[in-house]
């Protein structure tokens, strides 16, 4: 059994113009319904496995995404979705864009569109996931370190 | 060509004329900054059912514009953006952010 | 019998003694720890010579002199509360302690009185009567030694009058060990007196204005009550020609008249609605007077006395009217509770409601309910005084006893959380001493097919879960890095709530011994026969395993999650965390502290919305029920 | 009183077929506009640089010197803007959009005089 | 033997119910999806779950949080065990509420805004709930004159005979229990609330699995409980009863995917009124007949 | 204060797809006070003016916001148009118009998804949303992208729809409007949904007017002003008047949105059956010059575009006063007082688009 079966998703809008947000929100409804791969949107970085993420990074929010990326457990992905979240899009030259999601968060998969298709989101996530098992097995992988505290 | 009648007027006069306009039964439609030269220029649009009226004023770079959020209830929000992404020093506004509406980094971006 | 007079005469004369050390120091100390170490000892004696001796005691069946003496100590009495009730132009206090106290002297002197039987009793009631009165009343009053210094150093507003306050607990002990120990009607109502004019001059003790009219409203409900039991008492010399409690009892329905009076001074007594008034209002006073009236002595007299009538009341409209009144109290004021945060309140509210049950319990007069009744009143002395005197031990330490600043308390006074999880355990949760009695009084309300009392029980536990639980809540918060807050607790406070903390799990562990050796004999006698056991082995073992179950899991945890990989974040706030857990970015883009509140429901369980109309029911029920059983009687 | 209202609708669609499209088991079929990504046939090309200018992404990089045209597949926007500013008509926009990645990739393709060599085209696996 | 038995349900419950209560977990996700139009997750979707929330690293607030939760699971396994050892069903429900009460008090520790406010709604809602649950076990005891489940389960006649009004009512608070809309205030499964994930906000990895496996756990009980209403003497009733708790199940799901979530004073104003009406109604006759 | 919490709400928060922060005094769980943040997707992109020429600057107007994105390019190429004197070819208004109507409905089907989300009805959610996509599909097979359409331009549009295209479109209508019958009785006459919107977040007409609100949320308040009777693009050719509700509650913004959507599929078909044939867009040479201030009837109320032209190809400044924005006083003084269970509801019942807002 896999992990990768149950991929429970935080979805956070950086500062994306909502294209990318509902196509987010339109994977879970009844056409592409993510669930079928045991995607839940929880809403809940405790119970997150994947971070995804619409949007570019812009000062007021460069913190919240932090702070919400430190509450996730560990093994965790982040997904940029939409091309404001990979470097910017459109909105790079705003000034108060500091880029895509990278310039805050080690970002394991881009997922590009503008906005970004729904089928576009379900394959990033499906490899967001597959990374997920691997992330696990490599941090078993090393003998047990003790982080009481 | 603007949609509506703009009234030019002195930052002095701005509160006896919205007051005016108030108790026309005008409503806020919105407040817009531009920069000009040396200075900015505000303008002030309201709306009665479709028709819609503006009053324009041009303040200096350090002008102190009263604010109208004790006429106009919604005007803090423009007001507050004006403040943050102008640097027109708006007194009064209540809330007052303190510029803190936009917490961006650059300081005035459309000074 | 030695035993028993050293017990009620001791406390006297010690509160005699206290009056005249004025002077704060060791000594008064050292004689108030030793007086108390007396008492205990005496206690522990009698309970054990009550067990070796065996048997029920009835003595003095001839006491003239005594009674002379008791008169005019009365008189006394009725003089000193018309003098207050001029001075403060209370004019009905001072009528309504005439009227009786006439009542009384008429009777004694007119001679009509002096039919024979016994003035002390004894059984096993008695002794657990003694054991609360004696031990829990003694570890107030040593708890008060440390705390009075402390609110008299925090209140330099309030005159010191600390060596009449501890006089004044002193005499309280002594009346009540004398209504305990009672069986002439009479007697009973002296010591009876004594306690309502004490209590009167405890909660005035700060003579603050809101004090003097709380500690008016306490007199004047119980001198009403008073009023009842001068009525009783002449009633039963009159026409049933009987003047011990025991025999009045034992007349069975025929005694319904004075049983009705006694039982309605019993419920002025236990705070019952509509008089729950004047034991909200006793908060005023200090912690200790608080919580000696409200656990282990006042307010039990009340319920001792309606436990002692209880046969009398099986199945006839006495019964009828305590368990209605005792039902709804139990419901309307656990809701009130619900809407406080004052924690003191909260504890009156809930002393009431659980007088409430135990009254419920003896109106229905049936033996399990009895038993429920009397094992409500043992676990309740203890935990609510545990609860009042850690309360206070808190408020000195923090200056507040509002429950919403012992927020995280585990955290910033870890021994006084835990005490008070402990009194707050003992106060609600299973397998805690007080469910076990409520599943007991649960089945005796089915088997009486009381579904009224059933719905106040339902309704009554869920609302007391509530705010119980909401109380819990709020303590074990774990707020991050927050100071561990001075330990400010004297000694001999400590001593009594470790001392109190023990005795509730010693309470709860052995509380099947108890039932044995205490309760079930002292029913046997009580309905005359031999019982069944009430609960049975197999529900033992299981709620010892589930006792068990709670205190090993602590332990159990720590080893199993020795080693785990934890990692510790903030906590959840939308990401607007400032940075740490206890403060959020607000929308002004500043550090706003973060806050949370428990459940009030004002709206819907407020004091405003609630307590009128509980009152106008209660009395409406109240009157009515008296009317038709003194009516139908007549 | 209305309660329930929505139990019909639920146990009608308890009862029927899912509406969900089977992606990605079985691959979707686009309509002929749907605007997935750019393409280039290299071959007409004249490296004139106008979509370079038009891109409001500023993804697409026209290098005269090294005769190279690319393009930042995560920062094209698919507005469409450089298919209709070419003047030459040798770009379009295909319906299969680029393939999520862990890098961004940036697809370069190289203009003849080299030995003509069919570009990797990008994405077009679809799937 | 009579022991033996009991004690070989006992361990059928602590070592089933996690797969029963799963594959019904699972279940519901897929008839869920289907009413929503949905092809919906596999059955084995909750293990998967649950695996994953086992393998994940735990992440806390602070060290108190967890044992508090593993009290629940303890407590919940001890009600259900006593419950299906034929114990006594009023300390059955004592010793629910107690597990209830160490969950509440793990969400308070966490001292997060909203694990806190979800405590406070959990507590609202067994205040909502306490009342039918002590109705129904008092219903048991004047229709079949015990307490104990065993007694219960000996009857002559279904306790539903006797008590209508009072499953019916049972029925109403499971809702609550189950945590489904309308009544899933103070956690929920569906994705978004205004509580986030209220209770379960601050937990996560294996203490939420130690979470998920107590609501395995207490939903199989609280069928038992559904069952324990049709139950009597004859071999029969036992595969009503069967019938009888997936119906009920089945009605649950149902009516979380037609009820939009209400407000809590609506849910305590209903699950008083039909306590009221339903429960008291059904006792007061009971009383009269029996 | 004591009993008395004060706890954050967003900007992540799970009833929230986008970032609004709110601060929340809380008795139980009635809002006491309510303070918003906004500045969470600020980007700044009216500045971009001073970077990209008029011409490209389409692209982003239409990048705004990804629901009414079509609106906002649109509302940018009319101020810009009218500042150039430009006009437009009557087909391309024509399509613009049946362009806007179907943002329109699928606005407000999202917004009817995302309203029982916040209130708790998952499958009516998922209902909504399945129906959202038919109309998602047909935007794709007509301009090629699902949310942002690219299909505007100064000068008229991109894209044409023949008539075989508008046919298909109309037949797909009649279904959805069949569907939506059947979903608008369970938003409207549903005891359980009634309890969570009738009497929650009044507004009256008096307060819709001072606060300056816009859109639905004003309408549902008994103001009957609808931008779209200004007259641009292909209205002043069609029938219709504002909806308009006297309750001013959640339901009756509801209610006012349901019947929106049905009035935007006949004025779809009347547009169908009115539409010319011709040109879908005229050259546009030079360079604009002057000012303008462009209202336009979003899904979610009035939206100003101000523009100001130099004669550059680049713009003095270019503005947007979006709807929520307008929207938010007003949204704020229903908070007052609500449960904390209404508060999504309510923060939704203006159907915020906080992109737009905070552009």
């Amino acid at each position: 059994m896999n992990i990768s079966k149950s991929p429970w998703l935080l979805h956070y809008d950086g500062s994306s113009c909502n294209g990318c947000d509902i196509e987010v929100l339109a994977c879970l409804t009844p056409v592409y319904d993510v669930e079928r791969f045991g995607v839940i949107n929880t809403g809940n970085p405790k119970h997150a496995d994947i971070f995804l993420i619409t949007g570019g990074i812009n000062h007021q929010n460069a913190d919240v995404v932090r702070q919400i990326y430190n509450q996730m457990p560990k093994p965790k992905v982040v997904v940029a979705v939409g091309i404001c979240a990979c470097n910017g899009g459109i909105f790079k030259e705003c000034y108060n864009i500091l880029g895509g999601v990278d310039t805050v968060l080690p970002v394991d998969i881009y997922v590009p569109g503008c906005a970004a298709r729904p089928e576009a989101i379900i394959d990033g996530v499906v490899k967001a996931v597959a990374l997920l098992d691997e992330k696990r097995k490599k941090a078993a992988a090393p003998p047990q370190r003790k982080e009481v505290g | 060509m603007i949609d509506g009648e703009v009234l030019t007027i002195g930052p002095g006069d701005l509160i006896p004329h919205v007051l005016q306009i108030k108790h026309d039964g005008y409503r806020l439609i919105q407040i817009c900054a531009t920069t000009v030269k040396d200075g900015y220029e505000l303008t002030y649009s309201f709306g009665r059912d479709n028709e819609m009226a503006h009053l324009r004023l041009q303040v200096g770079p350090y002008a102190q514009v009263m604010s109208i959020s004790n006429i106009y209830e919604p005007a803090f929000l423009y007001e507050n953006e004006i403040t943050d992404l102008f640097g027109v020093p708006i007194q009064l506004i209540s809330p007052d952010y303190k510029g803190k509406l936009y917490r961006i980094e650059q300081q005035t971006p459309f000074k | 019998m030695p035993m028993i007079a050293f017990l009620i005469l001791f406390p006297f004369a010690a509160a005699l003694v206290l009056s005249f050390m004025k002077r704060h120091g060791t000594g008064r100390k050292l004689f108030i720890f030793a007086s108390c170490i007396l008492i205990v000892a005496g206690v522990l004696y009698f309970t054990v010579d009550s067990f070796v001796g065996g048997g029920d005691l009835s003595l003095l069946p001839d006491t003239k002199v005594v009674d002379m003496g008791m008169l005019a100590a009365e008189i006394g009495m009725m003089g000193l509360i018309v003098y207050y009730g001029v001075r403060f132009r209370k004019y009905y206090v001072a009528l309504l302690s005439v009227v009786q106290t006439g009542l009384i002297a008429w009777l004694e002197l007119s001679g009509k009185n002096e039919i024979a039987g016994n003035h002390i009793f004894s059984d096993k009631l008695t002794v657990i009567m003694v054991l609360i009165v004696g031990i829990v009343g003694c570890l107030i009053c040593v708890y008060a030694v440390g705390y009075m210094k402390d609110y008299h150093a925090r209140h330099p507003e309030f005159a010191d009058r600390r060596s009449f306050f501890f006089a004044m607990l002193f005499v309280f002990l002594g009346a009540m060990f004398g209504l305990i120990f009672s069986s002439n009607l009479t007697w009973i109502y002296f010591f009876w007196e004594i306690t309502s004019l004490c209590s009167f001059l405890l909660i005035g003790y700060n003579k603050t204005p809101q004090a003097v009219r709380n500690s008016f409203r306490a007199l004047w409900m119980n001198l009403l009550g008073g009023l009842g039991f001068a009525a009783a008492i002449v009633y039963a010399a009159l026409v049933l020609h009987v003047n011990t409690l025991q025999d009045l009892v034992a007349l069975g329905g025929g005694a319904i008249i004075p049983v009705i009076l006694l039982a309605f001074a019993g419920l002025t007594k236990s705070a019952q609605l509509p008089f729950s008034g004047w034991l909200l209002g006793a908060m005023v006073a200090p912690t200790p007077t608080s919580a000696l009236l409200h656990s282990a002595t006042m307010v039990k007299a009340g319920v001792y006395l309606l436990i002692r009538l209880a046969p009398a009341m099986s199945g006839n409209l006495a019964g009828t009217m305590v368990t209605t009144i005792g039902g709804f109290t139990f419901l309307a004021t656990s809701m009130l509770a619900i809407s406080q945060s004052d924690g003191k309140k909260v504890l009156a509210y809930s002393t009431v409601s659980n007088l409430g049950l135990i009254a419920a319990c003896a109106g229905v007069g049936m033996h399990e309910a009895v038993w429920a009744g009397v094992l409500l009143m043992m676990f309740h002395a203890v935990s609510k005084s545990l609860m009042f005197l850690s309360v206070g031990a808190v408020e000195n330490s923090i200056g507040s006893r509002n429950i919403e600043d012992m927020h995280g308390l585990i955290v910033k006074l870890p021994e006084m959380a835990f005490v008070m999880i402990v009194g707050i355990a003992g106060m609600f949760l299973a397998p805690f001493g007080m469910l076990i009695s409520k599943w007991a009084a649960l089945k005796a309300f089915v088997d009486s097919k009381s579904i009224l009392l059933v719905v106040f029980l339902i309704f009554g536990s869920a609302t007391t879960l509530f705010y119980w639980t909401k109380w819990l809540g709020k303590l074990v918060a774990v707020i991050h890095n927050s100071e561990r807050l001075p330990n400010t607790v004297k000694g001999s406070e400590w001593f009594s709530l470790i001392s109190q903390a023990f005795l509730m799990i010693g309470l709860c562990i052995s509380f099947p011994l108890v039932s044995t050796y205490l309760v079930e004999p002292f029913l046997a006698d009580m309905f005359h026969e031999t019982l069944p056991a009430i609960i049975s082995s197999g529900n033992l073992y299981i709620m010892l395993i589930m006792l068990c179950a709670i205190v090993i899991l602590p332990i159990a945890v720590r080893f199993l999650t020795f080693g785990k990989k934890r990692k510790i974040v903030m906590s959840y706030m939308g990401g607007a965390n400032a940075g740490n857990d206890r403060a959020f970015v607000n929308s002004f883009g500043e550090q706003k502290p973060m806050y949370l509140a428990g459940w009030y429901m004002e709206e819907y369980f407020g004091e405003k919305k609630i307590l009128k109309p509980s009152l106008i029911l209660s009395t409406a029920a109240l009157l009515v029920l008296m009317t038709i059983a003194i009516g139908g009687a007549v | 009183m209305n309660i329930m209202n929505f139990t019909r609708v639920a146990l009608k669609n308890l009862f029927s077929k899912p509406a969900t499209r089977p992606y990605p088991l079985a691959p979707r079929e686009y309509p002929q506009r749907t605007r997935g990504h750019v393409a280039i046939e290299m071959d007409a090309c004249i490296l004139c640089g106008m979509c370079m200018r038009k891109c409001p992404a500023g993804a697409i990089e026209v290098d005269r010197a090294a005769r190279t045209w690319s393009i930042e597949r995560f920062g094209c926007i698919q507005c469409n803007s450089c298919v209709e500013s070419c003047p030459k008509n040798c770009l379009r926009m295909e319906p299969s959009y680029p393939q999520p990645d862990a890098q961004k990739r940036v697809d370069t393709l190289q203009k003849p005089p080299e030995p003509p060599k069919q570009p990797p085209v990008e994405g077009t696996k679809a799937g | 033997m009579e022991l033996v038995w009991r004690i070989v349900w006992v361990a059928g419950y602590v070592l089933l119910a996690p797969l029963l209560g799963g594959l019904l977990a699972g279940f519901d996700r897929k008839i869920s999806a289907r009413m929503q139009g949905r092809k919906g997750p596999s059955v084995w979707q909750p293990f998967y779950d649950l695996y994953k929330l086992f393998k994940k690293q735990s992440v806390v607030v602070n060290n108190v949080q967890d044992f508090l939760v593993y009290g629940f699971l303890l407590f919940i396994v001890f009600t259900g065990g006593l419950f299906f050892f034929g114990g006594d069903i009023l300390l059955v429900f004592f010793a629910l509420t107690l597990a209830g009460i160490f969950f509440i008090m793990s969400a308070c520790s966490a001292n997060s805004p909203y694990s806190a406010m979800g405590a406070q709604r959990e507590l609202m809602q067994m205040m909502a709930y306490e009342p039918m649950v002590l109705l129904a076990a008092i219903g048991f005891y004047i229709s079949t004159g015990s307490f104990s489940v065993m007694d219960i389960i000996a009857a002559k006649d279904s306790a539903i005979c006797y008590l209508p009004g009072i499953f019916a009512g049972f029925l109403f608070i499971l809702t609550i229990k189950f945590r489904k809309s309308p009544y899933d205030l103070s956690t929920t499964h569906h994705a978004h609330q205004e509580m986030v994930k209220g209770l379960t906000t601050e937990l996560s990895g294996n203490i939420l699995a130690c979470v998920e496996l107590s609501h395995w756990y207490e939903n199989v009980f609280l069928l038992g409980v559904v069952g324990l209403f049709i139950v009597n003497s004859t071999w029969w009733s036992w595969l009503i009863a069967v019938a009888v708790i997936l119906i009920a199940y089945f009605l649950e799901i149902l009516i979380d995917n037609v009820f939009p979530r209400v407000k809590w004073q609506n849910m305590l104003k209903a699950s008083w009124v039909v306590t009221l009406v339903a429960g008291v109604i059904n006792l007061l006759i009971l009383t009269m007949i029996k | 204060m004591a009993t008395r919490s004060v706890v954050p709400f967003g900007p992540q928060h799970p009833v929230l797809p986008e970032p609004i922060h709110l601060d929340l005094v809380l008795e139980d769980e009635k809002v006491v006070e309510a303070v918003p943040s906004i500045g969470f997707v600020h980007r700044g992109l009216e500045k971009l003016v001073e970077k990209k020429d008029f011409h490209e600057y389409v692209y982003v107007a239409e990048r705004i916001c990804g629901i009414c994105s079509f609106m906002h390019g649109m509302g940018y190429c009319e101020a810009v148009e009218r500042i150039m004197k430009v006009e437009v070819p009557e087909r391309a208004s024509y399509l613009r118009t049946i362009w806007c109507e179907m943002s329109r409905i699928h606005s407000h089907l999202l917004w009817l998804g995302l309203l029982a989300d916040a209130f708790g009805f998952e499958s009516l959610f998922m209902q909504s949303w399945r129906l959202r996509e038919k109309i998602l599909d047909m935007f794709e097979v007509s301009t090629g992208g699902r949310v942002i359409f690219s299909v505007n331009k100064i000068g008229g549009v991109r894209k044409d729809m023949d008539g075989e295209m508008l046919k298909s479109f109309l037949a797909l209508f009649d279904e959805m409007e069949k569907e939506l019958r059947i979903l608008s009785k369970t938003f409207l006459n549903d005891y359980a949904v009634n309890s969570r919107l009738r009497d929650v977040g009044f507004l009256t007409k008096e307060q819709a007017h001072d606060f300056g609100t816009v859109g639905p949320f004003m309408r549902a308040s008994g103001i009957a002003r609808d931008t779209r009777k200004l007259g641009y693009a292909a209205y002043p050719d069609l029938d219709f008047e504002p909806i308009t509700s006297e309750v001013g509650d959640c339901y009756a913004r509801t209610d006012v949105r349901i019947r929106e959507i049905f009035q935007s599929f006949d004025l779809i078909r009347q547009a169908a059956g009115k539409i010319p044939g011709g040109e879908i867009a005229v050259p546009v040479k030079g360079f604009p010059d002057g000012e303008h201030f462009m209202r336009v009837e979003q899904p979610r109320g009035e939206a100003v575009y101000y523009v100001k032209a130099n004669g550059t190809k680049f713009l003095d400044r270019m503005r947007v006063r979006t709807p929520t924005f307008a929207n938010l006083p007003g949204m704020l003084e229903t908070l007052k007082g609500c449960q904390l269970a209404d508060v999504p509801i309510l923060i939704l019942t203006i159907d915020p688009c906080i992109s737009c807002t905070e552009r």
